[in-house]
């Protein structure tokens, strides 16, 4: 199940980078990067 | 109203010299005999101290939390340790008007087999409240003797029962110390 | 600096961002944080701003795939097809189309304890059918919101509930009968005080017109799957446990999602899940900055503060502090609600029945959900109806949450009567 | 093909940088909590082994925990002593040490797993704002412990379920499925923290542990809380020590396991092994919901303005004065009441008696510290 979810994760994970990437209002892109800090935490499993 | 008064006069007599004899209890024999039957009203874990202080006092005495008039066969002594707890109520599986028909039918049928009847209150304080309350004021008026935790009396209100109902009434400190007039209780 | 000073200086920071400077709630929420943390002299605390953030990681997952599954629905043509078929049963059935509609709004927050997933799912599906039958954008929303708030409340799964009784070491048992005491008649005033005047009967020729384009001839019986296969995977939660673990509500909607792909008008997917984060971000980023600001709050005492006032409150007024501080405080989430003051409210209560009390708690602050700035259910209501100012919505929300706390305090009070009852 | 690169492509990778960098510096913090704490084992050890040994299925798992064996020379009773089930309550964790660092045993056998739920040390609870360690002074220096959270570590046991319905059948919230107290007796094929509550229910059956004791702490505004909680077969031996206890003028509150509530160690262990089961609270200001700012110094002093506030209020279920209940205070209580319920297993059972040599006398450990008897770091 474990592995279900990391899948989940790095799905979201790319989907939000290539969101950031797009997107072109500063503080839209400051809250994306808010965001993928805990997917990328998650991702690696550290929290 | 005549009939009451002398119910409660005849019991006064009938107890009197129960008292007495606890007062004087070097001089005279115990009230209390042998096997004795202890059990809860209101479910509190008290009631499992009683039953190790009367383990420890070296009383041949049987645990049933629950017990019913059939539980009284054989028996000499009914000790009732009060104390409700909504907890062990639960634990056991019955409500608060369950717990008080159940007690009210063990005290009728001890009373129609001359079983005497001991009150023990363990927990002090903190073992006071509405619902403990009600069962004392209902079952304590047909003791023969109380043993209670000094802080459980802290409003005078086990004085009072005991007092008009000519009830001999024992304090102790703390509830270990309920050990040596328990022992003394009986024969 | 005292505590109620640093947590009074973050609340006025936070305004100042986000109503002075116009800086996104999410954000402005991070900023508050990090200056409660500096002014509480505990420097940048970044591990604590992180830490926090991750109390919400699981809803974030939720919200993320929720709306994908939603986006999903809109773009291959299955919404349109539900909406026809439910306005041709419905069209000349006012009351019925009313109950009909709540139930199904409320369902997937009876199964899953989460108004979130009630909103974007099922919520997603009727809102169509009651903008065509004449109720505004804003109506609708606020019945959906609410629908999935009493849903949430519901059996029976009650996560509040669950909550609270894990602080109080009471077992999730004999609930359904005082829940279904406090939801139905609320399900059908509510229902009923939000469209019964304004929704129209229309006669078939009318009907036929408003009616979308259905894909059911094209797809027939497969175009139902995707929802089926969520609502029944939500159903079969717990029975899988026996021999592998439950895969959960984020897993469920993406399954749903990918059936999807199968079953209708062809769609690109990655458009989808991209539609989806672009939707979902403003709330992802208040999630993450409530929870930066939640952790901020209890690390410099302001969360005690808080809890303390209103714990303090002399008892004529306890009912009073629980009418308010439970929704307010919902601002963080209806779930930190129940936990953080539904817990001490329960101890406070103790010499009544904690079932019932438990249940009439957690109405009340199941209305928490409509709290900005999460606002959860509100702020998903006006995204389903393309509604870009939730505040619209909240004002329809209003008179149904007094039902509902009016509801809540009523069973508090009565306690001791409907203990005898049930 | 010279292209110039657009700003919020600029933006987006200096962004992308700084996200990398935050992730980075907590994500080094967050990982420094999975560095173990270390024990001194009393030269009385018998052996450790660890829980792997009774359960195979959780060798290298983060659930694996350290398991430590005295065995005396004569034969008596069997006795299992857990701390840290809940790591962020360090009362129950520290007496487990403590016992461990110093005890002998002459008769019978001890078990003592300081850190049941090993996984939930390595992360703390999002929106408590703890501390990730507390330090106690040894003679020797100071002696760092870490302080966890209640429940397993999420990346260890991923995803939470929306309800988790435990092996004895109770329903409970999604989150508690990292709670080892709610998952007795555990499942084989289960989440991480059932198979740790499996793999501890196997233990308590292959070992034959006639007393099984789970030390805990709880928040001074919940009910249960200086309390005994006993299963119905240990009633008899929770009153012994109970009284044992009030003589040494330790008031301790007997509270009957509630046979609805399923799932905890002081039920699940009497209902499914012979073991008598009992579960120790005490009480801790930094649990609760009242709480002032947590700190380290919450943790090991105990005092809390906002506890003397609701003490003041009636709200509390223990004693709590300006100079709050202390850590070694909670820690006396326990090692008390452990000596009691030991003492109190060999006079309702002699065969089942125990001899422990240096317990640490809860009496010392109140007034001189714990710091006296843990071991000084090397």
């Amino acid at each position: 199940m474990k592995i279900i979810y990391h899948l989940i994760v790095l799905l979201l994970i790319m989907n939000l980078i290539w969101y950031l990437f797009r997107e072109k209002q500063f503080w839209t892109q400051v809250s994306i990067a808010i965001v993928l800090i805990m997917f990328f935490l998650r991702l690696f499993l550290i929290k | 109203m005549r009939k009451n008064i002398i119910l409660v006069l005849a019991l006064c007599f009938l107890l009197s010299p129960v008292a007495f004899a606890y007062k004087n209890a070097g001089e005279n024999s115990p009230p209390f005999e042998l096997p004795n039957l202890i059990t809860s009203a209101g479910q509190s874990a008290d009631v499992q101290m009683a039953s190790v202080l009367a383990k420890r006092a070296g009383l041949n005495a049987t645990l049933k939390k629950t017990a019913t008039a059939e539980d009284l066969e054989n028996i000499k002594t009914l000790t009732l340790v009060f104390g409700a707890s909504l907890k062990g109520l639960g634990a056991a599986g019955i409500d608060v008007d369950q717990e008080k028909e159940r007690v009210r039918e063990l005290v009728s049928e001890a009373k129609k087999r001359d079983i005497p009847l001991l009150c023990l209150h363990l927990g002090g304080e903190a073992r006071r409240g509405q619902l403990t309350d009600q069962l004392i004021t209902e079952f304590l008026p047909f003791a023969q003797m109380a043993i209670i935790v000094k802080s459980g009396n802290h409003d005078g209100f086990f004085s009072k029962i005991c007092e008009e109902n000519n009830i001999s009434l024992v304090e102790v400190e703390k509830t270990v110390d309920v050990l040596t007039p328990l022992k003394d209780a009986f024969k | 600096m005292p505590e109620y000073a640093i947590f009074l200086s973050m609340v006025v920071i936070f305004a100042i961002l986000a109503m002075g400077l116009k800086l996104p709630i999410g954000v402005s929420l991070v900023f508050s944080a990090l200056a409660g943390a500096l002014l509480g002299g505990e420097g940048l605390a970044l591990r604590h701003l992180v830490e926090g953030s991750f109390g919400y990681f699981d809803t974030i997952l939720i919200i993320v795939t929720a709306m994908i599954f939603m986006k999903v629905l809109q773009a291959s043509g299955i919404l349109d097809t539900i909406t026809a078929i439910l306005l041709k049963t419905f069209y000349k059935r006012k009351v019925t189309l009313l109950l009909t509609v709540m139930a199904i709004v409320m369902f997937p927050g009876m199964i899953t304890g989460s108004s979130t997933a009630a909103v974007l799912s099922t919520g997603a599906l009727i809102a169509p059918v009651l903008i065509k039958l004449g109720l505004s954008k804003v109506k609708t929303a606020a019945l959906i919101a609410m629908g999935g708030i009493l849903g949430m409340i519901a059996p029976p799964v009650n996560i509040l509930v669950m909550i609270m009784g894990g602080g109080v070491d009471m077992p999730y048992i004999g609930l359904t009968i005082p829940l279904l005491i406090i939801v139905i008649p609320l399900a059908i005033i509510i229902s009923l005080w939000l469209g019964y005047k304004d929704i129209q009967i229309l006669d078939y020729e009318q009907m036929k017109s408003i009616l979308p384009e259905s894909y059911s001839q094209e797809y027939g019986f497969r175009l139902s799957l995707p929802v089926l296969v969520v609502i029944l995977l939500m159903i079969g939660q717990g029975f899988t446990s026996s021999f592998m673990p439950d895969i959960g509500i984020p897993a469920i909607f993406l399954v749903g999602s990918l059936v999807g792909i199968f079953c209708a008008r062809p769609f690109n997917f990655f458009k989808v899940t991209q539609d989806a984060m672009k939707e979902s971000m403003p709330i992802l980023c208040i999630l993450a900055g409530v929870g930066m600001f939640i952790q901020i709050m209890t690390l410099t005492g302001g969360r005690g503060w808080i809890v303390m006032s209103f714990l303090s409150l002399p008892p004529v007024l306890l009912y009073l502090g629980i009418s308010i501080s439970m929704p307010l405080f919902g601002a963080v989430s209806a779930y930190g609600s129940a936990s953080i003051l539904g817990v001490p409210f329960i101890l406070a209560l103790i010499n009544k029945n904690a079932i019932i009390t438990s249940a009439a708690l957690s109405a009340i602050a199941g209305l928490g959900d409509l709290m900005p700035p999460t606002a959860l259910a509100g702020i998903f209501a006006a995204q389903i109806v393309g509604e870009k100012n939730y505040f619209k919505v909240l004002r329809y929300c209003l008179v149904p949450a007094l039902f509902e706390l009016a509801m809540g305090i009523g069973v508090l009070l009565l306690a001791p009567v409907i203990e005898k009852i049930i | 093909m010279k292209e110039k690169i657009k700003k919020h492509h600029l933006i987006a990778l200096c962004l992308l940088c700084l996200t990398g960098t935050l992730c980075w510096l907590t994500g080094v913090q967050f990982l420094s909590m999975r560095k173990t704490d270390t024990f001194y084992p009393s030269p009385g050890l018998s052996a450790q082994t660890k829980l792997s040994d009774y359960f195979p299925q959780l060798a290298d798992s983060p659930g694996d925990t350290a398991v430590y064996c005295f065995r005396g020379e004569e034969e008596g009773g069997n006795l299992l002593i857990l701390g840290g089930t809940h790591p962020n309550e360090p009362a129950g964790f520290i007496t487990a040490v403590l016992l461990l660092e110093n005890i002998t045993v002459s008769r019978g056998k001890i078990f003592i797993i300081p850190q049941a739920n090993l996984s939930g040390f390595t992360h703390d609870d999002p929106f408590e704002g703890n501390p990730q360690k507390f330090s106690l002074e040894t003679p020797g220096g100071r002696r760092w412990f870490r302080f966890g959270s209640r429940l397993t570590n999420p990346t260890h046991q991923w995803p939470d379920p929306t309800l988790f319905t435990n092996a004895a059948g109770q329903a409970l919230s999604g989150a508690e499925v990292r709670n080892l107290n709610r998952s007795y007796p555990g499942k084989e094929k289960g989440h991480l923290t059932e198979q740790i509550a499996f793999g501890i229910m196997e233990l308590i059956k292959k070992e034959e542990i006639d007393l099984s004791l789970d030390l805990h702490e709880a928040a001074p505004e919940y009910p249960v809380v200086n309390a005994i909680v006993f299963h119905e077969n240990s009633a008899e031996l929770a009153a012994i020590a109970s009284m044992e206890l009030q003589m040494e003028d330790i008031d301790i509150r007997m509270e009957a396991s509630p046979p609805s509530l399923r799932g905890l160690s002081h039920r699940e262990w009497g209902d499914h092994t012979p073991s008598m089961a009992i579960l120790l609270e005490t009480a801790n200001a930094s649990h609760g919901r009242l709480k002032g700012k947590p700190s380290e110094a919450l943790i090991v002093e105990g005092k809390d303005p906002n506890y003397v506030k609701a003490s003041k209020l009636g709200m509390l279920f223990v004693p709590y004065s300006k100079d709050g209940i202390p850590i070694k205070e909670r820690v006396a209580r326990h090692l008390a009441a452990v000596n009691a319920l030991v003492s109190g297993l060999r006079e309702l059972n002699p065969d089942q008696a125990i001899d422990i040599g240096n317990f640490p006398p809860a009496q010392t450990v109140n007034e001189q510290g714990i710091g006296l008897y843990l071991h000084p770091p090397k």
